[in-house]
């Protein structure tokens, strides 16, 4: 499903945050990607988003190259793919609900499926009683989740999720995983870049693991074995 | 676009407008603000043009006939100057009444020309007014080539100045005017500018999720719209009513010389009326989606 | 506040002016492009009442002596008028120089008049500014108190007509140019209060790790009087090269009669210009102080 | 030195963050604050601040109330604390360096003292090589350390972090750690909201739990014992 081919990203300042980055995902994986902070896990997920370019190598998402991509396609790139956002990204003016919501309406949902749905992952994450709270009213944990809900609410084919359960305390983020295996379960790729050593050892998925902007190891069935 | 989406981005719109209240009523108040500033000095300007136009329709020609005319002759030549285009009206000045006006003229030094009724000097002419003024010198000459006119004044000294002055003030106002447009046009679009870099989260966090540029545009440009057309309908409101006490308020005391010659307030408020709007929704929708061009590149 | 303290400050504010670059230049461009509107509507106005006041200066009184007044009596009614302060210039106008004028009024039409030399029914006068044209109806009574003048005329009826004109004029251009002043301070104070707007969360951040509200003020203050200056200076520079052009352009055209009643560009120049600095720095320092305040609060 | 007195905190739109909340920390103590997402962990520290205002109850810092402060007097108390925030609240037009030496700035150190303080503490939290970088240049992980360098940069009596390792893997949150206690028993008050469990547990300090805005445990040497 998804093919990363000699990436290299060099930010503008000169920084190298990723170097030579080989892996494949097969659709329906669930893919760790863990590392120090700031080996890179988050400039990857922005390339994958078009949010950053690469400086160098090719992307390909279903069979189609998206290294170079016009303006105008990104969007429609944009909507195959959930993502959790490691500075939550919420619309300020618009409340939990119309955050979700507003990720079904953009692709023109009906308003008859958007008020079905909403309602419906906002109860996963454990948010019904918030839904009428702007962002600025919500404790960290509960921001996350929003944009967690946000990305699972068109059941996209590939999630990608930058730390979201870094501000949830250990049962909150059981939960969450066991609703993202649910997920996973379903067919949906999960690409998710974490800390959490517990929740990794626990999964028992494939881990790949960063240091310094270089795949150091990728291992099926592997845990948090990052040392420095 | 379905239907739906349209509503939602009227949603959008209108809810924007009120959760930043602060900011749309910066934005509200500023387009009123440049809209007063265009409008009052376009309120000069046409005063200013239609004083100018009332200046030049007073040049006149005088035609002075020979001595010897007799009355149908005078008749001929009137019909000739009728049937110029060029013409406006056309008045005929015996000698007789020219001596009357000439002693009036002269007030209370009557005097010193006592006596010369019986020995009028002076011509009959006709008095006519022109519809193109700058064309005086052209239809003087033609006149005067009609048979019967001995010669045509019409005070080119003056006449050039006063040419001269309405030309200079009329383009001084418009240049004035265009200025002092182009000024607050530029100030209105910095002002949306920096309402929409005061969003430009907003806007990013839209496109990360997926939406189309157009889809980010659209509630901008709704707002944009309510916010400039509600600035124009104050700022119409306020000059409008404004200038209708003003002419009003004007005519009743010593400034009716003035007053009088100012286009009326509900002419006035016609004309500028359809501009105002435009202006306003113009402003607002094309200023919102040039502004935004810079944060959608995400 | 330590020396270290107020250097850190203005590298803040001039660090502040170059990251935000883009705001910079709109907060500039914004002060630039009203202070423009002002200055130009100043201008307008500074030169209507110039060319008011000149006008006003043409008023003249003429008092008329009796027919029988010896030379002697002339100068001491000379010395008396000399003594009076509200008298500006003037000017002795024997009856011969009269007569001679009044055949150059008339004109073409001087054989009306000829043989009058000889027994010429006009009057010795004297012809009189005052420094204060309102007066002139008081002044009149006064000087035909004096013996020897047998009446003073002065045109009741031209002088309050222009004395209203002008004063109309006065107080129009003066409306007009406090009216958008007061908007173009509105809108620029909007603007201002925009690009605080945008650091709100900047300040907010400062206050949190435990600035005072006059630590947090400085720099933006330093910064409003840095681009504030800038865009004083910048409008000067326009304004008052773009006059000099004006006039100078004009004196060698057609345009002449007018451009000679304008005040000359450098002393316009020299007039407007700590008006504009002390404007520019203000709005600046001033803006920005006022649209934190309410940032300040948390 | 820190006193807190039947503490309710109602939010404008009715949500009560907080009800009666009682404790005390002593001097040199090292507290930690756990509980579930949105429990009111974040709310605490905000009193504590006077970023929120306690709707009732008295707050005593060092024998002073300042439940009731004049705006002018924030920032006096502000400066004898040192805050992690949970989400960074770094200037984004200043670089790491001068973020840090802002701390120092307001309270009108010699720049003498600020040239040598502020690489001491971006070497503590590695990030020497990061010192000239922009907030948005930097990773989360990142910012947060740059968060916690300004805290402890001006050796504060108290120290308050919400969620200092929420976006750090497990080896530089020990590394953090291990600098935190060293602080602590050179004499500084540090109060900690988190939800890493392992920190926690590894510590064997005082614990308070907090569930739903109310106290239900508070424990010296405790654990992270918060079950649903
Ligand atoms: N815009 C940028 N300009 C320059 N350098 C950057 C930029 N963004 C990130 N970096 C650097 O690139 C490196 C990788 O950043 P990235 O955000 O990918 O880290 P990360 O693995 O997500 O870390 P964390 O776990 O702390 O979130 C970091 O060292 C960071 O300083
Ligand atoms: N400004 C606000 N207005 C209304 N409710 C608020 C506001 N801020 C926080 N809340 C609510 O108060 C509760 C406590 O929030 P707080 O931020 O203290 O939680 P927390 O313990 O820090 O959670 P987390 O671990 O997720 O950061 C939450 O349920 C939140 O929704
Ligand atoms: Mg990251
Ligand atoms: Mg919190």
């Amino acid at each position: 499903m998804l093919q990363l081919v000699d990436i290299c990203k060099d930010y503008k300042n000169g920084h190298r945050a990723l170097n030579n980055i080989n892996f494949n995902v097969e659709r329906g994986e669930f893919v760790f990607i863990v590392g120090a902070s700031g080996a890179g896990k988050s400039t990857l997920i922005k390339l994958l988003l078009k949010e950053e370019n690469a400086t160098s190598g090719r992307i390909i998402l279903d069979n189609r190259e998206i290294t170079h991509l016009k303006q105008k396609e990104i969007p429609y790139l944009r909507r195959n793919m959930g993502v959790v956002f490691q500075d939550f990204r919420l619309l300020p003016n618009k409340t939990v609900y119309e955050n979700v919501a507003f990720a079904m309406e953009i692709i023109e949902q009906h308003p008859k499926q958007i008020r079905r749905q909403v309602p419906m992952v906002l109860a996963m994450v454990g948010l019904s009683e918030r839904a009428e709270h702007y962002p600025h009213q919500l404790s960290g944990g509960e921001q996350q989740r929003v944009s967690l809900a946000r990305a699972i609410v068109n059941n996209p084919q590939l999630l990608i999720c930058d730390e979201p359960t870094g501000n949830l305390d250990p049962n909150t983020s059981k939960d969450i995983m066991e609703k993202l295996n649910d997920i996973n379960y379903r067919g949906t790729t999960i690409i998710m870049a974490t800390h959490a050593r517990e929740i990794v050892d626990d999964a028992q998925k494939r881990v790949i693991t960063l240091s310094n902007g270089e795949i150091i190891s990728d291992q099926q069935k592997g845990g948090y074995n990052y040392e420095d | 676009m379905k239907i739906n989406t349209f509503r939602n981005f009227s949603r959008d719109a209108i809810h924007n407008i009120w959760r930043n209240s602060w900011m749309s009523v910066a934005s509200v108040s500023s387009v009123v603000a440049v809209l007063l500033i265009i409008g009052l000095v376009l309120i000069f300007m046409v005063n200013v043009q239609y004083i100018a136009s009332f200046v030049e329709d007073k040049i006149e020609l005088k035609a002075f006939l020979e001595l010897d005319v007799e009355y149908e002759e005078i008749i001929e030549i009137k019909e000739q100057l009728e049937s110029n285009e060029m013409i406006g009206t056309i008045i005929y000045e015996s000698k007789e009444e020219a001596l009357e006006k000439f002693s009036q003229q002269i007030g209370e030094r009557k005097d010193l020309i006592s006596g010369l009724e019986e020995n009028n000097p002076l011509q009959n002419s006709f008095i006519l007014t022109i519809k193109d003024p700058s064309q005086a010198g052209e239809i003087a000459k033609s006149i005067e080539r009609i048979k019967g006119v001995e010669e045509v004044k019409y005070g080119e000294e003056i006449v050039d100045k006063v040419l001269k002055s309405t030309r200079f003030i009329r383009s001084l106002t418009l240049i004035v005017t265009v200025i002092l447009a182009i000024i607050s046009i530029f100030i209105i679009s910095n002002t949306i500018k920096l309402t929409v870099y005061g969003r430009k989260k907003e806007i990013s966090i839209m496109k990360y999720v997926g939406a189309t540029n157009w889809y980010v545009r659209w509630p901008f440009l709704i707002e944009g719209a309510i916010l400039g057309l509600i600035g124009a309908l104050l700022a119409l409101l306020i000059l409008g009513y404004s200038y209708y006490y003003f002419t009003g308020m004007a005519q009743h005391t010593a400034l009716s010389i003035i007053s009088n010659s100012l286009v009326p307030a509900g002419q006035m408020i016609n004309q500028i009326k359809w501009y105002f709007v435009i202006g306003g929704l113009s402003i607002g929708v094309i200023g919102s989606i040039l502004s935004m061009r810079k944060f959608l590149k995400v």
